[in-house]
């Protein structure tokens, strides 16, 4: 149990969304989880990346957005708490990891690189670091133009921010005061990188000032103050007040990716941040604020076992493509996306 | 029919699209209150205003990737470069984000890039390209490359319309030296169709934007010997019109693709291999390629002269053809 | 004579080149503390220090630039792309500003770019480029593929001894799969120079990089045949061997190009043309191009598998070929 | 004559230094004229840039520089008063615009587009803004590796400063501590595009704290004020402290090149920093500290004169390029740059 101290501000939140939070924190987790085991069984093609450490930023970012309205919420690879929250099922990114046919990109492209931003209220990275930026700023634009009052939030990392694709898209929305916020993830590292050899900017929020945005700082491993951060800068953003940029401080407490064993990152620092898991942080300010039990913990624990189970199940279960599709749909006009 | 320039051509096209259709945009540098460096989109900010034409900071990955993300939406956005050289600052987010919605993730991209590109203007080695090959390889994007006044204002409406991301090359040589009068109705010109710009049958040359109009004049000068020349304007580039380079080609025996672009990796080579394969038995000599230097487009007139393709280079290479 | 893999080879081209000559520097994200993503650079930080191998932060528009600026100095930089999809973000520094500065300038540039890159190892549509193309129509650059452990070394070398900038494209997928005994002595396998790896004359098939090994096996069935299949290695891309390739098809009349990036606008295409200008006396039958089919590189294996050359799809071009 | 206020730090130049950079700034303003009129005779190829108003700058900050210890500047196409300080002749200049055989290109690129940074002292920048960035942040790091003491000075518009390449430059140039100033001018345009179109930033100074590199700002209008801000700046750099973004308020009198008639900009403006005018603001400053009399100011634009008009003929019996060389020199070794 972590002795790390913890906001108890719950931001109007009520105990069915603060259990909300939890469960999809644990979703989370589990999910991961699973893909480790899966994994193992090399039935994940290509590589496995984790979030270990930051499922509480990613959920609770993503709980600030108003999915009615129609925001949009961009993760990254390690953002799956997110897209969870935006109501991506846990079967279809276990398909995508397994690469089969009736994945949400039916095996074209891999992990939570998928999703429609004015259908699924996320809509995936594309590899390239840094592009999603403008993207989003795009989305936004549309959004404005068409009388919408959505807002986008974008994630990028330490890393990512170094991109010109990131400074351009930033600078961009903060000219247009566009709809936005950018969550930038301060993890510690970028692949084998620190972020100290990735900027010499004091604090990633700094970069606000150039692009003449809100900039905040926050404790990543923080759930009901990164909600809160959010919340208020998604506010802003939906009444004109413009771009923000929220750097979060957190770790990445495993390797870039399963592959790695990250000898490159200080033994204390890892069990420095292992204190602050965010789950159970938020799990002891939840018992605290008498909102929730260990016993319901557990009801949530065993609830999201099962939904793994039945994803992972139906995952399994679900067909390889056919090869000979790999030639449909380059030009959308093609039909193919619109079969089954 | 009024009498329209290759950019009247243009501008009207836009005037219209975004008249007829409020999700259609103009987004890129300089393309509002100055109405464009070469003033393509001259009136558009009076008559549509600043929400719907949009001046940009100097960032061509915000400009496509903006223009990309509203597209997701359901928008049909315009992205100018102010020259097509600049393309290459954002050939990332065009490659990889632009064009592989609709393959890897089932989403439409309807828009449009667009800007003056090609030589013969002294604009130097950077602001000269020829764009169309850096993307070729790169599956996704559809391509087209208008040489009439009539083709501009039709294609760049069909790729307006078009549901995938478009790159649309203007010739900037072209836009205020050649005049059409154009049809007062809407029209378009499909995507993917070549123009038989000239019937013949002794020789075809295959070319698009602004090199038709070498291509025509080593025409004329072939049809005083009597020889009979096919010229087709391919003016697609991606898709293009295979069967229309076959057939031609099955009734000349005989071809030269011309193009602006430097020869070595040019499109040209996909059209001669694609002749080399599926025509090879209507082939009565080699396949012929006219295009400029292998090197970057020099500025001082005369290295540019030089270095460009023109009616001598073409007529040399048919006179050889027709001896073969 | 120790037993390298493919990786290894480019390893100690790299290491033997720094010891060699302190001008030689590697610059990229990752390289140094983590060895590479790919283990490529592993030990090199502990021996030449961080001066000399260099963790940069995520900007490949930066990690070109600065090796740019540093050769026109008189250094011999080394930059690596991740993965070479990434260099498609470095694209326009690459060819309008390291390209141009022979050509407009004068100036020497001494630079390698490098990164993994190619299919088959199931890395989805941005961890599986064959970027060639992307680079043929944009003079300046040189660019090479290596498919074997020694040319991986000997090309590297140089590439990094060259004073033009060079792309050098090696394949991830044999990084591993593939190790030879290679000479303790220095060499070097000069750019431009194709190997001819099978001496036949029935049948060419031009390729390089992963896909000789792909040209092997099918030679290997139609020698079975009693077909006699000459395998041209191109290894260098650009400049590129014409001579070799026109020799081999002038004996043997028949050729098929085998390469993994997609069909249209490949690199394959302009060999063709080549071919079908050059050696059209010689030519028995239509020119076959085996290539990758026209959409990104799909993620889900048996849709890679699918889209990707293979034997059985050469076997069947060049019984085609022979029938012909 | 000027009502402005003028800082009167001289910075310990001496007399002939002062008189010196105003030798530079009147040869850079009558060669500029000198321009414009072959333009009119349309002997100049292509488009002609101005810098009227802005010779100022170009010309202090290049003085900053010491060519001696191999430190180079970087123009813009505005530029041209950089060029002369660090050595370009002005029959160069003339040369490269009317595209001659022996302009220091042959004729291959235009304007102030060339220069060698370990020949010349200077390298002209490509037609992509910001591209230069990253390379100047090269020529410092391999300076560096070469155990050289030299200093990089690039140069980068209000409009130059939103591409990816000048963030990506600046970012890795700061993280790196490289011997780097880079001078951001605002002149209040990028061709029709106000700089506050252009960025939300309060200055532009102000994108130095996303790279955590020093930030300044200056009157680009004043001389010596540039002179002393770059000078410091170069001396930091220099001695191991790393990168500069010092940003000169200036205003680019002229339109964006001739044939821009500049409609959209007020009136007033103009007016306005008419009154500012550097080289008048110069001049009134040296004749206050009683460092020069008009007499010596009508000598000096006496000696410019006759350099330009030697200059002027020189570049005007000069050849055009043979048109076969168009296909030489593609690549170094083919020797085409060793003859002549
Ligand atoms: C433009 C670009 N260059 C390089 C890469 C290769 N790459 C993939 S992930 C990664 C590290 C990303 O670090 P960060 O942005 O901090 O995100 P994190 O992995 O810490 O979540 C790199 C370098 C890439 N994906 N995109
Ligand atoms: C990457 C890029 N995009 C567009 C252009 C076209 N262009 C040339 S100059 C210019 C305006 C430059 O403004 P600024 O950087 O402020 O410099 P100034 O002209 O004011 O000196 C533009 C948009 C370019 N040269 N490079
Ligand atoms: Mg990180
Ligand atoms: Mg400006």
């Amino acid at each position: 149990m972590t002795d790390v101290l913890t906001t108890t501000n719950t931001h109007g939140l009520s105990n069915e969304q603060l259990l909300e939070i939890d469960y999809y924190l644990r979703l989370t987790r589990t999910l991961e989880e699973r893909l480790v085991a899966l994994f193992r069984q090399a039935k994940v093609i290509g590589g496995l990346y984790r979030s270990l450490g930051q499922e509480g930023e990613s959920v609770a970012a993503a709980y600030a957005l108003d999915y009615k309205q129609g925001d949009v919420v961009q993760p990254l690879i390690r953002n799956i708490g997110s897209i969870l929250v935006a109501g991506a099922k846990p079967s279809d990114i276990i398909k995508q990891y397994m690469a089969k046919a009736d994945s949400p990109t039916r095996g074209r492209e891999l992990n939570i690189h998928f999703g429609h931003p004015a259908r699924d209220g996320f809509i995936g990275q594309i590899s390239m670091l840094g592009d999603m930026i403008p993207v989003m700023a795009g989305i936004a634009l549309a959004g404005r133009m068409q009388k919408k009052t959505l807002v986008t939030l974008a994630f990028i990392g330490d890393g990512g921010s170094s991109t010109g694709a990131f400074w351009e898209g930033m600078n961009f929305a903060s000219v247009q005061k566009l709809p936005m916020v950018v969550i930038v993830e301060d993890n510690g590292y970028a692949y084998s990188t620190p972020t100290a050899k990735q900027t010499a900017a004091k604090t990633l929020a700094d970069k606000s000032y150039a692009f003449g945005c809100h900039g905040v700082t926050v404790d990543g491993n923080d759930v009901l103050a990164v909600y809160g951060e959010t919340k208020r800068s998604v506010e802003r953003a939906r009444s004109g007040g413009g771009v923000t940029l929220l750097e979060v401080k957190t770790f990445r407490l495993k390797g870039h990716a399963e592959h790695d064993n990250q000898a490159y990152v200080p033994k204390e620092l890892i069990e420095e941040w292992q204190r602050k898991d965010p789950l159970a942080r938020y799990e002891k300010v939840l018992m605290e604020l008498g909102v929730a039990t260990q016993d319901q913990f557990a009801e949530i624990q065993q609830r999201v076992r099962r939904e793994i189970d039945a994803a992972t199940d139906e995952a399994d279960r679900s067909p390889m493509p056919n090869p000979a599709d790999a030639a449909r749909g380059l030009y959308i006009e093609d039909g193919y996306w619109e079969e089954r | 029919m009024p009498e329209l320039s290759y950019l009247d051509a243009i501008n009207s096209a836009m005037a219209e699209e975004m008249a007829r259709d409020e999700r259609v945009f103009l987004i890129g540098e300089d393309v509002g209150v100055y109405g464009g460096a070469f003033k393509t989109s001259a009136g558009l900010i009076d008559r549509f205003g600043p929400e719907r034409v949009i001046d940009t900071p100097i960032s061509e990955i915000a400009i496509i990737g903006a223009a990309s993300g509203a597209a997701l939406m359901g928008m049909r956005p315009i992205a100018e470069m102010q020259f097509i050289d600049f393309i290459t600052c954002g050939y990332d987010m065009l490659v990889n984000f632009s064009a592989m919605n609709s393959y890897l993730f089932g989403r439409a991209c309807p828009m449009v890039v667009r800007g003056p590109a090609g030589g013969g203007t002294h604009g130097g080695p950077y602001h000269s390209l020829n764009p169309e090959a850096m993307f070729m390889n790169r599956p996704g994007l559809k391509i087209v490359a208008p040489g009439t006044a009539y083709d501009a204002k039709g294609l760049l409406k069909a790729a307006i319309r078009d549901d995938n991301p478009v790159l649309y090359i203007e010739h900037k040589y072209l836009y205020r030296r050649i005049k059409e009068n154009l049809p007062e109705d809407d029209y378009i010109v499909p995507i993917g169709k070549a123009n038989i710009r000239r019937k013949g049958k002794d020789l075809t040359i295959l070319t698009w934007g602004a090199m038709i109009y070498v291509a025509d004049e080593a025409a004329d000068v072939l049809a005083k010997d009597g020889v009979s020349v096919e010229v087709i304007d391919l003016r697609s580039i991606l898709p293009f019109d295979e069967e229309a380079i076959l057939e031609s080609v099955a009734k000349t025996n005989r071809v030269i693709i011309l193009h602006e672009a430097p020869l070595t990796g040019g499109a040209g080579a996909e059209f001669a291999a694609r002749i080399a394969e599926k025509a090879f038995d209507y082939l009565d000599a080699p396949i012929k390629r006219i295009a400029s230097l292998d090197v970057p487009t020099p500025y001082s007139p005369p290295l540019e002269a030089f270095y460009l393709p023109n009616k001598d280079k073409v007529l040399a290479a048919a006179r050889e053809l027709l001896a073969y």
